[in-house]
């Protein structure tokens, strides 16, 4: 197996797949490494995350994933779950192969942007009439010359350089590099 | 356990095996040694190379082993480029290439080659007027496959070799994914190199073959001693040339007969997946294709979760979804056929076997709609689908 | 019969092909593929790099499977050079090393690198003091043998590879010869490379590898999919790669023990046969020498001849004449050590495997004086020699 | 077997291996390819080979020619003797490995010197003082400019073409070329 047991058990038996029709905040990030989605929903009691379910189109390590952030997430403070990071997921998880860690920052990215989503919804004390959002992949920098790219360019239309994906994160980094400047994972 | 997964590899025929065997323990002998353990080792790899050159109706001296299909096609791209290079440097190759032809043709183009693409249709079918379109007084080489392993779709080979001999161009075929399931005939097909692999015929891994036709100038890519006519150096790995030549024996006098069989279930597989799953496609071209691959997309769910699940259940699968990919690419077949980016994660092949039972369709028509609407339940995907569809209403 | 050709091929260990066969009919996956079959292929082959890595006493992730000592070879030469072409462009390399180091080493100096040959003196010893004067600011690579096969002399490794750590250059030796059979550990030696290959140590032929030292820049050979890294495409032989794996294995636990017993196997033949037959030639070093090999020149007598009569009295060897060569060519290891072009036609290689045993040096020292004798009474070098030495009376 | 069961059988029991002390001819011929060496002794009775000896270092393939030369000049007038020819020694051996085929040279042309030298010896009425003979290598020309070789050269001196020498006839030729100029063998 490509992954252990308990990320496929978490894959087999995912918890709280679903759509909270009526949530209090969604959050939807898109991976700019493989092009899956992940959406988290949650209902806010007490400035604690009562209720959460997501959905997840993605591989077998963005479900577990996601359903261990859920899981995670629940009961938690606002505060206390945004603190949860893609480390602690993965080593929740048992550990993670090593091309499929970014797919663990999908699953704490969806959940902060559902916090992000409820805080902004209640300033603006507007009620949630549109689950819908625009996806938003993750806008990077290009680690050479600091241009924009959206994590897709096999070259950096500013710099010129080659580029290819960290298999750890994700993020653009030169081609042929043994260690990425955005994690510091080492080949 | 069902294994959908010829493209990866095939399991090894019980004779092929039983073939390979005394090679291991009895005539280990280098087949470069005069004494005779050696010539026993010897003999046996020229039979072996009989057998394969009869698969394709080639000549034995026309047959080079290899260590992989790889190798093979490295070996025609990087052999034939310098060797042309007095005669121009232009190289053409279709864009559903497998990566082992594109990555040599784009180091190439580093070297200072120039190199075009001829793209395809949404079936995958290279047009020949296109390869026509793009040679120039300076191509020396044209490199498309004889049938995508991805899509399993056949490629119109001989009108492309046609034009490729009209105009005096090296014509290289990758047939990995082709020869020892459908009939190969390097004659008339009319190319001048074609590679094919052991581990796709229910031959050995590590084991494959270059068929350079006679005349044709060819680098090496090892150098060394005068093994394969100098062409390829490097001690014989006579088990699994032995293991090859048999499997190309069994593959010529099976052929129709599995090929047969596979179309017919392939057929069912194809007609009845359409019918009990919705918002699928067919990928690679309906009837130009190889008989064992039945290749789809299945819409709002991505292939490798589909592909566990089925593992699961016990059924071995593949998928082009960039998510099973380690550089988690997608699949750049699918990407040159024109499917969307979103539709191609849900790529998925099931690709047959010789053992492959009608059973084992029934079992995994079965298995796999309850699969696909679990991961649809948890797809934000299809939830939107749903609901613009609702919308609509 | 019995089988003095260690050096053409080592028969495999009947554990080894045990340890194999499951993965020819059981686990006959593609090590790439997520499902069940392929992740127990990969199992495997990170296995096997697990072991081959500690016969070396390197990191798993130093290990580069390939198909052969000669790929593994090519692939250190033509892998480096290029991708050191930054730093300089001269490579230096023995002159007894095999012909899957020299061969690429002229390839690249034809295509613009430069290349200087370093000498040896009469045992076939290189002199790291000349691998420094060959030094240049622009070299970027130096490759000696650890040991050489023909005349079976271990080089002194660890002056070379300091002398070349001192001026920053890559080192690559080829240990083909010398892996598994005599302790080798690639920290303690110092090189970057080394190239080692299962059938001198009972393992499968087809299967080698490559040590890359972690940081090193390599290019590929043979590009494509993502196996080994991205550092060598195609499909794995799997089998083979476990073959090795066990090999490995076991050449570590049964060192010291196979090593004892051939030294004293080899020291008996030498002795012996120094004493029965007058006009011999040890040739290599008497004492930094391959524990299994036993390399003579027998004056007056071409080698093939002498193989041909010891093969009919169930006797296997090898030989470096030029008659024996498929080019006709004279061992340039046996020219470079100084050996007289008549002498070195009387080029004879007694290497041992495990399962040799005293009876069969006793045996071999029964027929193959007779046989000495019977071509010296057809040889007119004798007749001359005789001659000659008579007219001194 | 590299060789077949003939040419075994005569590199087993060669026929005639020997020295001529008081011979009436003796030829000896060099190879360049391989640098082996045979002897040809002859006594001629009325114009006819009455006996004949040959020394040989060399291959198998080199001995089972010399034998089967032997065998075929004994008893043959000098003309018929001059007459055979490599490609039917090859024959009369059933055939010889490709890269083996210059070895059969070597057999007549050793006996035919052999017989030339015992012509000269009768024209000059010198009685044979000293079996001893130089080797002569096959001396050949340079298949391109027709600048003199040895047949050892890599590179000719006049025209700087590189050169290799034919498996079959093992005459110098153009490195790489298809087709020897000399013996037609392809490869
Ligand atoms: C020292 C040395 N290096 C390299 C090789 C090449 O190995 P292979 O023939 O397995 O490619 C050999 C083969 O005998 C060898 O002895
Ligand atoms: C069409 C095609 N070409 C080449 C290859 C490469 O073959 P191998 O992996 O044996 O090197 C494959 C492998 O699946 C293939 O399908
Ligand atoms: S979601 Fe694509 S690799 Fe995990
Ligand atoms: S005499 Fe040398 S090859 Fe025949």
């Amino acid at each position: 197996m490509i992954y252990n047991e308990k990320v496929m058990e978490h894959f087999q038996n995912p918890r709280n797949v679903g759509v909270i029709k009526d949530a209090d905040g969604v959050g939807e990030v898109g991976n700019p490494v493989c092009g899956d989605m992940m959406t988290f929903y949650i209902k806010v009691k007490n400035n604690r995350i009562a209720d959460v379910k997501f959905q997840t189109f993605g591989c077998g390590a963005a479900i577990a994933v996601s359903s261990m952030v859920s899981e995670m997430a629940k009961g938690k403070t606002l505060e206390e779950a945004m603190k949860i990071a893609n480390k602690s997921v993965a080593k929740e998880l048992g550990g993670l192969p090593k091309n499929k860690l970014h797919c663990s920052n999908l699953g704490a990215d969806a959940l902060h942007k559902a916090i992000e989503d409820f805080k902004e919804k209640q300033k603006a004390k507007r009620k949630i009439s549109d689950s819908k959002m625009d996806v938003k992949p993750v806008v990077v920098n290009c680690p050479y010359c600091d241009g924009p790219l959206n994590g897709f360019e096999e070259i950096c239309q500013k710099c010129q350089v080659e580029l290819e994906n960290c298999p750890q994160c994700g993020k653009p980094m030169k081609k042929g590099t043994q260690e990425c400047p955005h994690c510091g994972a080492t080949r | 356990m069902v294994y959908f997964d010829h493209i990866a590899s095939t399991p090894l025929h019980p004779l092929v095996l039983e073939s390979m065997l005394p090679y291991f323990n009895e005539h280990f002998g280098n087949p470069q040694s005069i004494h005779t353990h050696g010539q026993k080792s010897l003999q046996a790899i020229e039979k072996a190379r009989e057998e394969v050159a009869r698969l394709i109706n080639a000549q034995p001296s026309e047959i080079l082993f290899t260590s992989s299909g790889s190798e093979s096609n490295n070996l025609a791209l990087k052999g034939i480029a310098p060797a042309e290079r007095n005669r121009g440097n232009h190289i053409i190759v279709s864009s559903i290439e497998h990566q082992s032809v594109l990555r040599p043709a784009s180091k190439l183009e580093k070297q200072g080659f120039k190199l075009s693409y001829v793209s395809v249709d949404k079936y995958g079918l290279v047009d020949p007027d296109d390869v026509k379109k793009a040679l120039t007084p300076q191509t020396i080489l044209v490199s498309v496959m004889l049938a995508n392993s991805e899509v399993g779709t056949i490629e119109p080979i001989r009108e492309i070799s046609a034009i490729c001999q009209e105009n005096d161009v090296v014509f290289h075929t990758d047939a990995v994914a082709a020869a020892g399931n459908i009939p190969v005939d390097v004659s008339s097909l009319g190319v001048d190199l074609l590679s094919l692999s052991g581990n796709q015929f229910y031959g050995p891994s590590g084991s494959a073959a270059l068929y350079v036709k006679k005349g044709t100038k060819i680098d090496s890519i090892i150098d060394g001693g005068i093994q394969e006519n100098g062409k390829r150096a490097g001690t014989e790995n006579v088990a699994g040339i032995v293991g090859l030549g048999t499997a190309a024996k069994l593959a010529l006098k099976q052929m129709e007969q599995r090929k047969q069989k596979l179309i017919t279930l392939r057929d069912k597989l194809i007609k009845e997946l359409l019918e009990r799953v919705d918002h699928v496609v067919l990928t690679g071209h309906r009837k130009n294709r190889l008989p064992y691959h039945a290749s789809f997309c299945i819409k709002f769910v991505e292939g490798e979760s589909m592909l566990l699940s089925l593992d699961m259940q016990g059924v071995e699968v593949s998928s082009g979804s960039a998510c099973t990919s380690k550089t988690l690419k997608v699949s750049h077949v699918l990407q040159a056929m024109g499917i969307d980016a979103a539709v191609a994660q849900g790529s998925i092949v099931f690709s047959l076997i010789e053992e492959t039972t009608s059973e084992d369709i029934d079992y995994l028509l079965e298995v796999f709609p309850p699969i696909v609407e679990k991961l649809r339940k948890m797809s934000p995907l299809y939830t939107k689908y749903l609901e613009e569809k609702h919308n609509d209403i």
